[in-house]
């Protein structure tokens, strides 16, 4: 572990006189001692991402313990896809993560292919690679933004969530739809991509990477961001397994682990990414970790929008959707989204309904074990910039 | 892969074992020997990241199938291990210990399942529901639909027609439905 | 901390000189993308209320509506989609789904309203202001929701069919059947047009099901002859299906096939729940004239409502024109048998050979029955009436087929013309020429007909069979004469014929003299349709009975005469074809019983 | 504020909180809302005008609709011209723009900062599921009528309604408030029993955050 993990960043020195007795791992807290201060952040609260909330127990502004309270967004995916025919359940899977919902509706098509055996047409999986990668720059775009927000620099947002907004404009051409695409249809994809947009396309890479030039040196190469950033939480390597971390969260603590390279899907695995890690493990490694992977989305979408085929179907030969059963089995399916792996664990027993589907969201455990874990012993200010940092995701974790 | 099945089946025994994809297995265990081979798979064979822990409802044959997925960065294989366990009055050993976040996956299934993990901590308290009183939502028997109509209050006026029907109503009402077949004490 | 990063945030300053991205009015100058997803419009001269887009909607968002201006006719039900915008999401799966491709979404995304009641419409029929947007979501050709292509169904080879009358089509199997059973959408349209309006969708679903034993309960609900229209049915179903607006329509003569093909005839009475059944539970008795598809379907559901039927038929077997008329190559006749035999052992009395008006005269069934039940059908052949028509070498198909039936020998000119473009037509071109194939090993028979090649009235099959078993289809000319040397035929002169009805779809061809052209032949046969034979009706019979001014016989909606004791159906009243006969025998029972209850 | 009134709010809290168990009552409402009348009519046109034009938004991310308040958010929309702007308390705010669905456990502080905003109060609606349960509408854990539970001002169509589809929506309400229709709070507090009865069929657990301050 680098040295960054000590507190001489942290621009205050921790009084352990004050922390709460320890008894087996566990602190003793005596609200009743007026020592401690029961503070919630959320769900109505300007600091926390999306519809959560965070119960805090400060000592002075440091926090000595948090427990996550999720259900804000409960709407039970789960259960209404178990009352639903598998083609019905593909429009409801997007709203599972709104800032990328395309993962989601991978992860359902592919799962149900796979119990089906369904082989998806070459062009259609160009596509479908083309519009996971671009939903990954959105979402990183808009993590970007809201890792900035949580640190006070309201600029960046405005940059990188404005500059989000022209890839839902293309988004909006090639899909339909601005927000919620449901372009993944089992089988294949619903649309071939318009007249003109490669080119509107390649224009707009241009454009992101001269913003991102500029995030670069406002926000990156920022001295009070550095300060901020740097050494706050840090995750461990050996924390990576014990958590069950994935993705950039994982990446930035020397895992090893990317799904497009490891288990590569879709068309991934003619495509050439490259295995992006940091050592460090703490928010700044994390932040220009995303940063970097932001830059490798955009190479990946320029070399897509050159390798997808013009012509060729776009949907396997399927039978009537209508009538739709999958032959009994299990399967998981899972995708790199822009907080890790992201899957779909799908029983069918027979019928033209799943017998139950899963979503295993990537910050299932980061917004919680982790989360937890992490806000001990950090400032208040702080927990925003970290939980941003975590990259959580309140929707995906309870569906 | 058959290797590693084997190895396992030398340990204890596997009840079945079938590759769904290259990357991705399930194995089916025993419920007393759950913990075994998960400990196993996690120290020894390099299956040391948990993706999950979840349950499916087979309520015809009343048990549910608990499925703990495990990941080798290795080998770079998905491995799940199936677990049958009773319906009524549900429970499970607690793999809280082999993973420090296994808890949030436990406690998820106590409040959507029923399913109970004794030593689980926070295994009691509230996940994504607040002051449930039916039974537990994610059993197939409980009826989300029926639930939201009796509780929700539907937007009314809206009817609908069957084609079939209102066909029938418009233009073949008096052909009449087949005859019955009469019998002798008629 | 170094300098570079306090200086460096300071180049940002370079984006106050930059332009801004802001949009002056976002409302007005930002439309949706040209597919984009938003309110939907219905276009009400493709729409056919078949339902899939309720069917398919997750979110129960969409109702079926009775539209004002939408009549329910055939193969339309005259329902319109409304749809809840306080349901709906957006993803447009109605209109992947829609197989007329009717139902479409606008590029407009902008509806604000103070009541949420307002949020309910019917595209196409409330006004709105996107209904003619022009851009907007449609429908990619590329994909398909619904399954539009049928599974094949298997034949013989041309070769291998044209010296024979081995059944041609091979049937479904299980799988084949499961999955063309898939395709059915369940919206119900076929059902209405269907003359006998069976369950089809139900026995569909009991197919996917692969449940047989229920399949053949639905059947039997209203068809007695599922054989018989497994095989050669008309299935006007199939013209309305909704699939056939993008596509290939629903196998559905052919899944009903697989099913009776699937059951043994002695499993019949178990899984119909007839195997204990008591006849003369009435102690009434119906006759019935004609074991043809009418009077057997009478018959059949006579016999379960406890009536003693006895059935008159003139010929030495049961079927009527089924096996008389209709070729063995389509319709073998072990398989009319299966039905028949069924019908039969249900306690209906067949007495062959018998022909009323002869043997036996109507007053006396009249006499010793509670009611009869008249299915005589059309077996008169009709004539063209051109000059040389009445020589003994020019036939009517319906005499020739009955004579195939029959085993009799026909003699078989090298060179024949048949005069007719329907399905009885082609039965008898491919059955002479095979015919001509076993006695000559060449085939050299020619249809010609008034109308053109696409408004042909045989089925487009049947002509394109006939084509590949060498038979020469040249349809659009008019016979002008038979010409006839030394009291021989030697072949049909004729016009070319321009159009066959006029504006008012009434019969009325037009020709062009000009355009002449002969077909040598040494035998024609005529086959423009046919006529009915009413002589078995008694003078006294006759002149109480009320006629329509085309000849036909006047009879209520329950097929019932003017005379009240007399019921009437079949080719003499509608069709003519199978599942109308069957559908008025149906009816004509139920009328039978009402008749006897009130007696 | 004297006993008297204080002995006054308490009789109210009793009424409103009757049937729930003792120690739920004082987190069931803080308050019972009073009713406000227009008392002067060129004077309230004033401060109707004035009140369009600087609606301070809760910036509540109830649903997945609230994802679009952030486009709205930046220059390429710019809300701030339209004098709309996000305010991180609900003591600050206006205008509630309630994103989508709202599960149980939301709807119940989507109540709590509506009672906590200070009137006059707007409440705008976005998308299907706020107005009949949209493709939640079975779903046990999410409500499908909003106007069951709070009053609604102008409801948006969309799943979810764009960022020009939510300006169009704040113009509504400016015109409405303009005319003097907004009158959801006044609603509110005269069919505050109705309200409340809704709200408790549905909210089994009353309790609030425990402070220890």
């Amino acid at each position: 572990m680098s040295n960054l993990s000590e507190s001489k960043y942290r621009g205050y020195e921790a009084d352990r006189s004050k922390y709460p007795r320890m008894e087996n791992g566990k602190p003793v807290i005596d609200l009743e001692s007026h020592m401690y201060t029961k503070l919630w952040q959320g769900p109505q609260h300007p600091g926390v991402t999306g519809n959560m909330a965070v119960e805090l127990i400060v000592n002075g502004d440091e926090i000595v313990d948090a427990k996550t309270h999720m259900g804000y967004l409960h709407r039970a995916f789960e259960k209404l896809m178990e009352r639903r025919r598998y083609i019905q359940c593909f429009p409801l899977v997007c709203r599972i993560c709104v800032p990328e919902p395309d993962t989601n509706e991978y992860c359902v098509s592919a799962a149900m292919e796979d119990l089906a055996g369904i082989q998806v047409p070459e062009r259609a999986l160009w596509l479908r690679t083309l519009n996971l990668e671009m939903s990954r720059i959105g979402s990183y775009l808009m993590w970007l933004g809201g890792q900035a927000g949580s640190l006070g620099m309201g600029a960046i947002g405005q940059w990188t969530i404005g500059m989000r907004d022209f890839w839902l404009d293309l988004f909006e051409e090639m899909t339909g739809g601005r927000v919620y695409h449901m372009y993944m249809i089992p089988g294949g994809v619903r649309k071939t991509l318009p007249e003109g947009f490669r080119d509107r396309a390649r224009e707009l890479i241009v454009t992101t990477r001269k913003l991102l030039y500029d995030v670069e040196n406002t926000f990156l190469s920022n001295a009070i961001i550095k300060s901020r950033l740097q050494g706050l939480g840090v995750i461990s390597p050996e924390m990576v397994d014990e958590y069950g971390i994935v993705g950039p969260n994982a990446r930035a603590s020397g895992m090893e682990h990317d799904i497009r390279i490891n288990n590569p899907y879709v068309k991934y695995g003619e495509l050439d990414v490259k295995m992006l890690t940091s050592t460090v493990g703490d928010a700044y490694a994390r932040a220009e970790l995303r940063y970097r992977d932001l830059h490798q989305s955009l190479d990946l979408v320029t070399e897509i929008l050159n390798r997808i085929p013009q012509d060729g179907p776009i949907q396997a030969d399927m039978p009537n959707l209508l009538n739709w059963k999958i032959p009994a089995g299990q399967t998981y399916v899972k995708a790199e989204s822009t907080r890790g792996e992201h899957g779909f664990y799908m029983v069918s027993d027979g019928s033209d309904k799943p017998r139950r589907v899963f979503a295993r969201g990537a910050s299932y455990t980061h917004a919680i074990s982790v989360l937890e874990e992490l806000a001990v012993n950090i400032s208040i200010s702080d927990l925003a910039g970290l939980m941003v940092s975590l990259h959580t995701c309140p929707p995906e974790i309870e569906r | 892969m058959e290797q590693l099945v084997k190895r396992i089946n030398g340990m204890i025994h596997l009840k079945a074992y079938n590759r769904q994809r290259d990357d991705l297995f399930f194995i089916t265990v025993e419920k007393s020997q759950l913990e075994l081979v998960l400990s196993h798979l996690k120290n020894n064979e390099g299956f040391t990241h948990l993706a999950f822990l979840q349950a499916v409802d087979f309520l015809e044959d009343s048990k549910f199938q608990l499925t703990y997925m495990l990941y080798n960065y290795d080998i770079r294989v998905n491995l799940g291990v199936k677990v049958l366990i009773a319906r009524d009055k549900a429970e499970m050993t607690s793999i809280h210990k082999l993973w420090a976040h296994a808890w949030q996956y436990q406690r998820e299934l106590h409040e959507l399942f029923g399913i109970n993990f004794p030593g689980s901590p926070r295994v009691e308290e509230s996940f994504v529901l607040e002051g449930w009183e039916e039974m537990p939502p994610m059993r197939r028997d409980f009826d989300t639909k029926e639930y939201s109509e009796r509780t929700f209050y539907q937007r009314p006026g809206r009817s609908t027609n069957d084609p079939k029907e209102y066909m029938k109503e418009k233009m073949y009402k008096n052909y009449a439905a087949s005859p019955r077949i009469r019998r002798d004490d008629e | 901390m170094k300098l570079k990063d306090v200086l460096s945030p300071l180049r940002v300053w370079e984006r106050a000189a930059k332009k801004p991205m802001t949009i002056k009015d976002p409302i007005n100058d930002r439309p949706g993308a040209v597919n984009y997803r938003g309110f939907h419009k219905n276009d009400f001269s493709k729409c056919i209320g078949c339902g899939s887009c309720e069917e398919i909607c997750q979110n129960d968002a969409i109702d079926l509506v009775p539209v004002e201006g939408q009549e329910t006719v055939e193969g339309d039900s005259g329902l319109r989609p409304m749809i809840d915008y306080g349901r709906c999401c957006w993803c447009a799966l109605c209109v992947d789904v829609c197989p007329t491709g009717a139902l479409t979404m606008s590029n407009e995304y902008t509806w604000i309203a103070d009541n949420p009641e307002d949020y309910r419409f019917v595209p196409g029929a409330d006004k709105t202001a996107w209904q003619d947007s022009e851009k907007g979501y449609t429908r990619s050709p590329d994909i398909q929701i619904l399954d539009y292509e049928r599974v094949d169904m298997q034949e013989l080879e041309p070769e291998e069919r044209d010296k024979s009358f081995i059944e041609i089509v091979k049937g479904y199997n299980k799988e084949q059947a499961m999955k063309e059973a898939e395709r059915c959408l369940e919206c119900g349209l076929c059902i209405a047009t269907c003359p006998a309006h069976m369950d089809i969708p139900g026995y569909i679903a009991a197919i996917r099901d692969d449940d047989i034993d229920n399949a053949l309960r639905i059947l039997y609900e209203t068809n007695p002859m599922p054989e018989i229209c497994g095989r050669i049915c008309t299935h006007k179903c199939e013209t309305v299906c909704a699939l056939h607006n993008n596509g290939d329509p629903l196998a559905i003569r052919w899944l009903k096939r697989y099913i009776v093909d699937q059951v043994p005839a002695d499993k019949y009475s178990e899984i119909l729940g007839t195997d204990h059944l008591e006849d003369e539970v009435l102690n009434r008795k119906v006759a019935i004239i004609g074991a043809g598809p009418a009077g057997l379907s009478a018959a059949y559901y006579l016999a379960i409502m406890g009536y003693k039927t006895k059935v008159y038929e003139a010929l030495p077997d049961p079927g009527g024109m089924v096996r008389y008329g209709i070729p063995e190559y389509r319709l073998p006749y072990d398989q009319i048998d299966k039905d028949i035999d069924y019908i039969r052992s249900l306690g209906v009395e067949i007495q062959f050979n018998t022909r009323v008006g002869t043997d036996i005269t109507l007053e006396e069934l009249h006499g010793s029955y509670d009611a009869v039940f008249a299915g005589t059908g059309l077996h008169l052949g009709r004539s063209t009436r051109v000059p040389g028509a009445d020589n003994k070498r020019v036939y009517f198909a319906t005499d020739l087929l009955r004579e195939v039936t029959l085993g009799n020998e026909i003699d078989v000119a090298e060179n024949i013309v048949v005069i007719g473009g329907g399905n009885v037509a082609m039965d008898i071109t491919r059955t002479l020429a095979r015919l001509q194939n076993l006695k000559y090993g060449k085939v050299q028979v020619l249809a010609t007909c008034l109308e053109a090649e696409d408004i042909m009235p045989a089925d487009v099959e049947e002509v394109v069979e006939a084509r590949e078993e060498n038979a020469v289809i040249d349809p659009g000319w008019g016979p002008k004469e038979i010409e006839i040397r030394d009291g021989k035929v030697y072949g049909l002169h004729v016009v070319k014929c321009l159009s066959v009805f006029d504006e008012n779809g009434r019969f009325s061809p037009k020709f062009d003299e000009d355009q002449k052209k002969f077909f040598k032949a040494d035998m024609v046969v005529e086959s423009i349709g046919q006529g009915m034979d009413l002589s078995y009706l008694s003078e006294g019979i006759k002149s109480d009975l009320k006629f329509s001014p085309r000849g036909r016989i006047e009879v209520d909606d329950s097929f019932q005469s003017s005379l009240q004791w007399l019921f009437v159906g079949g080719d003499i009243i509608q069709g003519p074809d199978v599942i109308h006969g069957i559908a008025n025998g149906y009816i004509a029972a139920k009328g039978i019983d009402t008749y006897l209850n009130k007696k | 504020m004297n006993r008297k009134h204080i002995d006054e709010i308490e009789k109210q809290m009793k009424l409103a909180n009757e049937g729930l168990p003792e120690e739920e009552r004082k987190f069931f409402a803080d308050v019972i809302p009073t009713r406000v009348d227009p008392f002067n009519k060129y004077w309230e046109q004033f401060l109707n005008w004035a009140r369009s034009r600087s609606l301070w938004m809760l910036a509540f991310g109830t649903g997945c609709g609230s994802t679009e308040l952030r486009p709205l958010m930046t220059s390429r929309f710019d809300m701030a011209r339209f004098g709309i702007f996000p305010r991180p308390t609900p003591r600050q705010a206006s205008v509630f723009v309630v994103g989508g669905y709202a599960s149980i456990k939301t709807i119940k502080r989507i109540i709590r900062s509506y009672e906590q905003m200070q009137g006059p109060k707007y409440v705008i609606a976005l998308g299907s599921c706020t107005i009949n349960g949209g493709m939640y509408y079975d779903s046990y854990n999410t409500i499908n009528r909003l106007d069951y539970y709070i009053p609604v001002d102008v409801y948006i169509a969309g799943c979810m309604p764009r960022p020009e589809a939510l300006i169009a929506g704040f113009n509504r309400l400016k015109e409405k408030i303009v005319a003097g229709e907004c009158e959801g709070m006044n609603e509110y507090t005269d069919k505050f029993d109705w309200f409340k009865k809704n709200q408790k069929e549905i909210i089994k657990d009353w309790n609030m955050p425990d402070y220890n301050w």
